[in-house]
C-alpha cells in the first residue's frame, strides 16, 4: 500500500513532466545571438561561458558566492560548536 | 527521446525523496533530481550549435557554437546544489550524532514526542 | 540612479560586518554596525517615494547590461511596498534581537542575508536571479531556524530544506521552459514576447508547456509561501525558530514569496490561477485556524495562523474584483505588522517564563504590562476587532470578495481566529484563566509566586511599543492607507499585465468601514468566538483537539503533499 | 583514517600539487579556454580534500590552520563587494567593467573577468575546503 502510494506519486511527476516536455520548441533565442555577436567585444572574454557568468550575469554571481558563503558559516556553526550556546532560552 | 530519459533521472530523483527513509539517500536522491534539471538545462543548450561557445580564432568558422547562456546558469545551480547538500548533510549530522540513526520515521518520531 | 542597487547591497554590507565580528572577535561593536545599513535603506526608500507613487519605475541596470541581456532591478509600487515592510519589519526584529545576549555577530550576518535576499526577490526583474535570491533566503532560513540548535529546531530546518529544495527543482524545471520556448529570462520581455505572440484577449494563448511552467514555478514558491497542501513545514519551522527569526519569517518571508508568484502568474497571464488561489487561500485559512485551535503550544499556534491569515491574503487575490489587490496587500502589510509583535511578545513571555505550553505558562501581565497590552494589540488586530488594523484589512477582504461563496469560510475563519485568540491571550492575561487545567499549576510552583519569572529587559519595548502603534495607526487611517496602497499597486499591476481591472481604487468601499451592520456582525464574531473557545475547553472538546493535534503529518506524508498540489496545479494548466 | 596505507600517502602527496596547478591554470585561463574560476576553485579545493582525506586534517591544519581559509572566504567576499561597489563610484554601475579592457598580448585582455575569476577561484577553493574539512573533522 505505502509503495503502491509513493509509485503513484512518482507516476503524477512523470505524466507532469512528459506533457510538460511535449511539443515543438524553438531553438532560436534573441539573447543568444547578441551574444555570440557582442560577447567578446562587450566583455573582452573569449569563453562566452565567462562572459555570461561574469559580465552579463555578474549579479547571479555575486549571488551564488553569497549562497557558499551562508553554506559555509552554516555547515562551520552548526557542526563546530558541540556544546549548546551559553545563553539558553528555558524553551526547548 | 533524450528528453525522456532526462526525466526519468528527475522522477527517479524525486521518487527517492519521497520513498527513502534514510536521510543521507533522501538527499542524495535531491543530488540527482537537482542533476537532471541541470542535464536539461545543458542539453538544451547543446541542441542549438556544434562547437564549445568559445571564440578563439583558431576555432572552426562557419560553425554555430552551442547556447552558453544554459551552461552559465547551471554553473551557477550547481553551487546552489552543493550549498544545500552540505548544509543538509550538517543537519542530518547532528540529529545522527543525537539519536544514533539515519532513519527519517525514528528521529521523527523520537523528537515530535519530545514536546508533547 | 543608484538607491536601488543600493537597497541590495546595503544589507550585504552589514552582513560582511557580521562575518568580520566573527574573525575580529568584537560581536557587540559589529554586530550594531551589521544592522546599521537599515538606516539609510529606510532613507532611500523614502526618497524614491514620490517617483514611484506617481507610477514611474526606477529601473537599475546590474553591470549597466539593458534588459534581455543582463539583470534589471526594478522598484515599481508593488517592491517598494513589500520593501517598506521588510525594513519595517527587519529594524524591530533587529532591536528585539539585541535584547538577548545570546545571538553573536554571526546571528546579524545570517539576519541580514535573509533580509538582503529578500529584497532581491522583490526587486529582481529577472526569473534566475529569482531562483538565486530565493536560495539565499532559504539558506539563511535553514540556519537561522536551527540557530539555537534544539533536536526540534535541527529537524524543522531539515524538514525545511528538503521540502523546498525540491519546490526550488520544479521551480527551476518551470525557468527551464520558459527559456525553452522564449529564449528569455526576463520577465518584461517575456512579458512582451508572450503578447506578440498570442491574442491578448484571453490573455496569452502561449504553448502548454508554457502552462505547465507556471504550474511549476507557483509549485515551488508555494511551499515558501505556505499554503495548504505546501504549508506541513511551517507550523514547526516558525515555532522551533528562535524567537526574533519566527517574527521575520511569519512576517515576512512567506509573503515576499508570495509576491514573486504573483508577479509570475501576471506576467504570464495565468487568470486561470485566480479561482485555484481563491479556494485555496479560504480552504488554507480555515483548515489551518482549526488546527491552530487545537493547538496548546503558543509558538505553534501563532504559526497556524500564519498559514490561516496567508489563506485571507491568497483568497483576496484570487477573487481578481477591483479592490482585491488592495485587500490582499493591505492585508498582507498588516498581517506583517500584528504577527511579528504576536511573535516577539509571546517569544519574550516564553523566555520569562520558561513555559511554552500556553496552558501552564503564568501571565506576565503582572510583570510587564507594556508587553501584555502590545500583545492584546496583537490579538485584537488578528481577531479584527474595531480599530485595529486587522478589522480594516479583514473588511476589505469581504468587499472584495463580495457574495462568493468562499467568503462564508473566512467568515467562519474569523470565529476560529477570535476563539484561539482568547485562548492565547492567557499567556499575558490572567483575566481569562477560567480553565480546570488551572489546577495542574499549584501555587507552590508558580513561578509567579515563586517570582521566577525572568526580567523582559527593556529593549524589548521598543519594537513591541512600534509595532503595537503602527498596528493601532494603520487602522485608524485606514481609508487613507488603502488608497495609498491601490495609488502604489494599480500602475505596477497594469504594467505587469495583470489580468483583471484591479486598477480601480475603491475608498469609498471604505469610507463605511465603522457602519452599525459591520460593528453588529463583529459583535456576533466575539460572542461566537467566545462559544467556540468554551467548547474547545470542555472534555469532548479537549480530545478533539487533542486528536488533532497529532496529526504531525511526516516527512514522506508531506512530500506526497507537495505531490498532490503539483498535480493540482498541473491539472488547472492543462484545463 | 584507520587503515592508511603508504601507497595512499605517497600518491596523495603526489597527487596534489599538480592538482594545485591544474586549478590554478583553469582560474587564470578561464576567459580564453574552458574552466573558470568556480571549476579551478573546486579542483584547487579538492586536491587541499584530499590531502586531508589521506593524511589527516589535522595535517592539513598543520599546513595552513582552518582560520586562514575562513578570513580568505571572508576577506574574498569583502572584495568582491568592493568590486561591485568600485563599479557604482566609478560611475558604471554595480558590478560593471570599470577597469578596462587591455590588448591582447601577454597580459589578460579581459581584466575585469580575469580579477572576478581570480577572487571567485579563491573564494570557492577556501569555502569549498572548509567544508569538507569541517564535515571530516568531526571524526576525531
Amino acid at each position: 500500500m505505502k509503495r503502491a502510494v509513493e509509485i503513484a506519486a512518482a507516476a503524477v511527476v512523470a505524466v507532469f513532466l512528459i506533457l510538460a516536455l511535449a511539443g515543438d520548441h524553438p531553438t532560436e533565442s534573441p539573447i543568444r545571438e547578441y551574444i555570440v555577436a557582442h560577447g567578446v567585444d562587450d566583455t573582452g572574454a573569449v569563453n562566452l561561458v565567462a562572459s555570461i557568468y561574469l559580465g552579463y550575469r555578474a549579479f547571479d554571481t555575486l549571488g551564488e558566492t553569497i549562497v557558499l558563503l551562508i553554506a559555509v558559516s552554516g555547515v562551520m556553526f552548526l557542526v563546530k560548536r558541540s556544546k549548546p550556546p551559553a545563553d539558553r532560552d528555558g524553551d526547548l | 527521446m533524450s528528453w525522456y530519459l532526462i526525466a526519468a533521472i528527475f522522477v527517479v530523483g524525486i521518487w527517492g525523496v519521497i520513498a527513502i527513509p534514510n536521510l543521507i539517500k533522501k538527499v542524495i536522491a535531491l543530488s540527482v533530481a537537482n542533476s537532471a534539471i541541470i542535464v536539461f538545462f545543458v542539453y538544451y543548450g547543446s541542441l542549438s550549435g556544434r562547437t564549445a561557445p568559445i571564440l578563439s580564432p583558431d576555432a572552426p568558422a562557419g560553425v554555430p557554437p552551442v547556447d552558453p547562456l544554459p551552461q552559465a546558469l547551471m554553473l551557477t545551480a550547481i553551487v546552489v546544489g552543493v550549498c544545500i547538500t552540505a548544509l543538509a548533510l550538517a543537519l542530518i549530522y547532528r540529529l545522527y550524532k543525537r539519536y544514533g540513526t539515519l532513519d527519517a520515521r525514528t528521529i521523527e518520531r523520537a523528537v515530535w514526542e519530545l514536546d508533547e | 540612479m543608484n538607491s536601488v542597487a543600493l537597497l541590495v547591497v546595503l544589507p550585504f554590507v552589514g552582513s560582511l560586518m557580521g562575518l568580520a565580528g566573527k574573525l575580529a572577535r568584537a560581536p557587540r561593536f559589529f554586530s550594531i554596525a551589521a544592522v546599521l545599513p537599515l538606516v539609510p535603506m529606510a532613507g532611500l526608500l523614502a526618497m524614491s517615494l514620490p517617483a514611484v507613487r506617481a507610477g514611474s519605475v526606477i529601473s537599475y541596470a546590474m553591470g549597466g547590461w539593458p534588459e534581455p541581456i543582463g539583470i534589471v532591478l526594478h522598484l515599481d509600487g508593488l517592491a517598494w511596498l513589500s520593501s517598506v515592510l521588510i525594513v519595517v519589519i527587519a529594524v524591530a526584529v533587529c532591536v528585539a534581537s539585541f535584547c538577548r545576549t545570546g545571538y553573536g555577530s554571526s546571528f546579524f550576518f545570517f539576519l541580514m542575508i535573509l533580509i538582503s535576499g529578500m529584497q532581491m526577490v522583490v526587486l529582481t526583474g529577472d526569473i534566475f536571479t529569482l531562483f538565486v535570491s530565493f536560495e539565499i533566503v532559504a539558506l539563511a532560513a535553514y540556519v537561522l531556524i536551527a540557530y539555537d540548535q534544539t533536536d526540534a529546531g535541527l529537524l524543522a530546518s531539515l524538514k525545511y530544506l528538503i521540502l523546498s529544495t525540491v519546490g526550488i527543482l520544479f521551480f527551476l524545471f518551470g525557468v527551464f521552459l520558459i527559456y525553452r520556448d522564449f529564449g528569455t529570462l526576463s520577465l518584461a520581455t517575456i512579458r512582451t514576447l508572450a503578447s506578440e505572440r498570442g491574442g491578448p484577449a484571453d490573455g496569452l494563448t502561449v504553448t502548454r508547456s508554457i502552462h505547465f511552467a507556471v504550474a511549476a514555478l507557483c509549485v515551488g514558491i508555494g511551499v515558501r509561501t505556505a499554503f495548504i497542501p505546501f504549508h506541513t513545514w511551517l507550523p514547526e519551522a516558525h515555532a522551533y525558530a528562535p524567537h526574533p527569526v519566527s517574527a521575520i519569517l511569519s512576517g515576512v518571508v512567506i509573503k515576499v514569496s508570495f509576491l514573486a508568484m504573483i508577479r509570475i502568474v501576471w506576467t504570464l497571464s495565468a487568470g486561470y490561477l485566480n479561482e485555484l488561489l481563491l479556494w485555496i487561500g479560504a480552504i488554507t485559512s480555515i483548515l489551518a485556524v482549526i488546527w491552530a485551535l487545537a493547538q496548546s503550544d503558543t509558538k505553534r499556534l501563532l504559526a497556524y495562523h500564519s498559514i490561516s491569515q496567508m489563506g485571507y491574503v491568497l483568497a483576496a487575490i484570487g477573487a481578481a474584483t477591483a479592490t482585491s489587490l488592495t485587500a490582499g496587500f493591505s492585508h498582507a502589510v498588516n498581517h506583517a505588522l500584528f504577527k511579528s509583535l504576536l511573535f516577539l511578545v509571546a517569544g519574550t513571555a516564553i523566555r520569562m517564563t520558561g513555559e511554552r505550553d500556553l496552558f501552564r505558562a503564568p501571565a506576565i501581565g503582572r510583570h510587564s504590562p507594556i508587553l501584555a497590552a502590545a500583545f492584546l494589540v496583537g490579538a485584537l488586530s488578528i481577531s479584527g476587532i474595531p480599530p485595529f488594523n486587522g478589522f480594516a484589512s479583514k473588511q476589505l477582504v469581504g468587499t472584495a470578495l463580495g457574495g462568493s461563496p468562499a467568503y462564508l469560510l473566512l467568515r467562519i475563519t474569523a470565529v476560529g481566529t477570535m476563539a484561539s485568540f482568547i485562548k492565547v491571550s492567557r499567556i499575558v492575561v490572567p483575566v481569562f484563566r477560567l480553565s480546570p487545567r488551572r489546577v495542574a499549576t499549584p501555587a507552590s510552583i508558580d513561578p509567579l509566586v515563586t517570582g521566577a519569572v525572568a526580567p523582559a529587559g527593556t529593549l524589548i519595548l521598543f519594537p513591541a511599543i512600534f509595532l503595537a502603534l503602527l498596528c493601532l495607526l494603520s487602522g485608524l487611517f485606514a481609508p487613507s492607507l488603502a488608497a495609498f496602497y491601490s495609488d502604489l499597486l494599480a500602475p505596477a499591476a497594469l504594467r505587469q499585465g495583470s489580468p483583471v481591472a484591479i486598477a480601480v481604487a475603491q475608498p469609498g468601499g471604505l469610507a463605511s468601514l465603522y457602519k452599525s451592520a459591520k460593528l453588529i456582525e463583529t459583535a456576533i464574531v466575539i460572542v461566537a468566538g467566545w462559544l467556540l473557545y468554551r467548547l474547545v475547553l470542555t472534555p469532548p472538546g479537549k480530545r478533539i483537539a487533542g486528536s488533532i493535534k497529532r496529526i504531525a503529518p511526516e516527512l514522506r506524508t508531506v512530500l506526497l503533499y507537495f505531490v498532490v498540489g503539483l498535480g493540482l496545479f498541473a491539472l488547472f494548466a492543462y484545463v | 583514517m584507520r587503515h592508511k596505507t603508504d601507497i595512499l600517502d605517497v600518491a596523495a602527496r603526489k597527487l596534489a600539487p599538480y592538482m594545485f596547478v591544474f586549478g590554478l591554470y583553469l582560474v587564470t585561463y578561464g576567459d580564453l579556454s574552458p574552466g573558470g574560476g568556480f571549476q579551478g576553485g573546486v579542483v584547487i579545493a579538492s586536491g587541499i580534500i584530499l590531502l586531508a582525506i589521506a593524511k589527516s586534517v589535522d595535517a592539513v591544519e598543520e599546513l595552513i590552520p582552518l582560520r586562514r581559509f575562513a578570513v580568505a572566504e571572508t576577506t574574498t567576499f569583502g572584495l568582491l563587494l568592493a568590486v561591485g561597489i568600485g563599479g557604482i563610484v566609478a560611475g558604471a554601475g554595480f558590478l560593471a567593467d570599470f577597469i578596462g579592457r587591455g590588448a591582447i598580448g601577454p597580459l589578460p585582455a579581459a581584466r575585469f573577468v580575469y580579477a572576478l575569476n581570480i577572487l571567485i577561484g579563491a573564494k570557492v577553493a577556501a569555502g569549498a575546503s572548509l567544508i569538507c574539512m569541517h564535515l571530516f573533522g568531526e571524526e576525531r
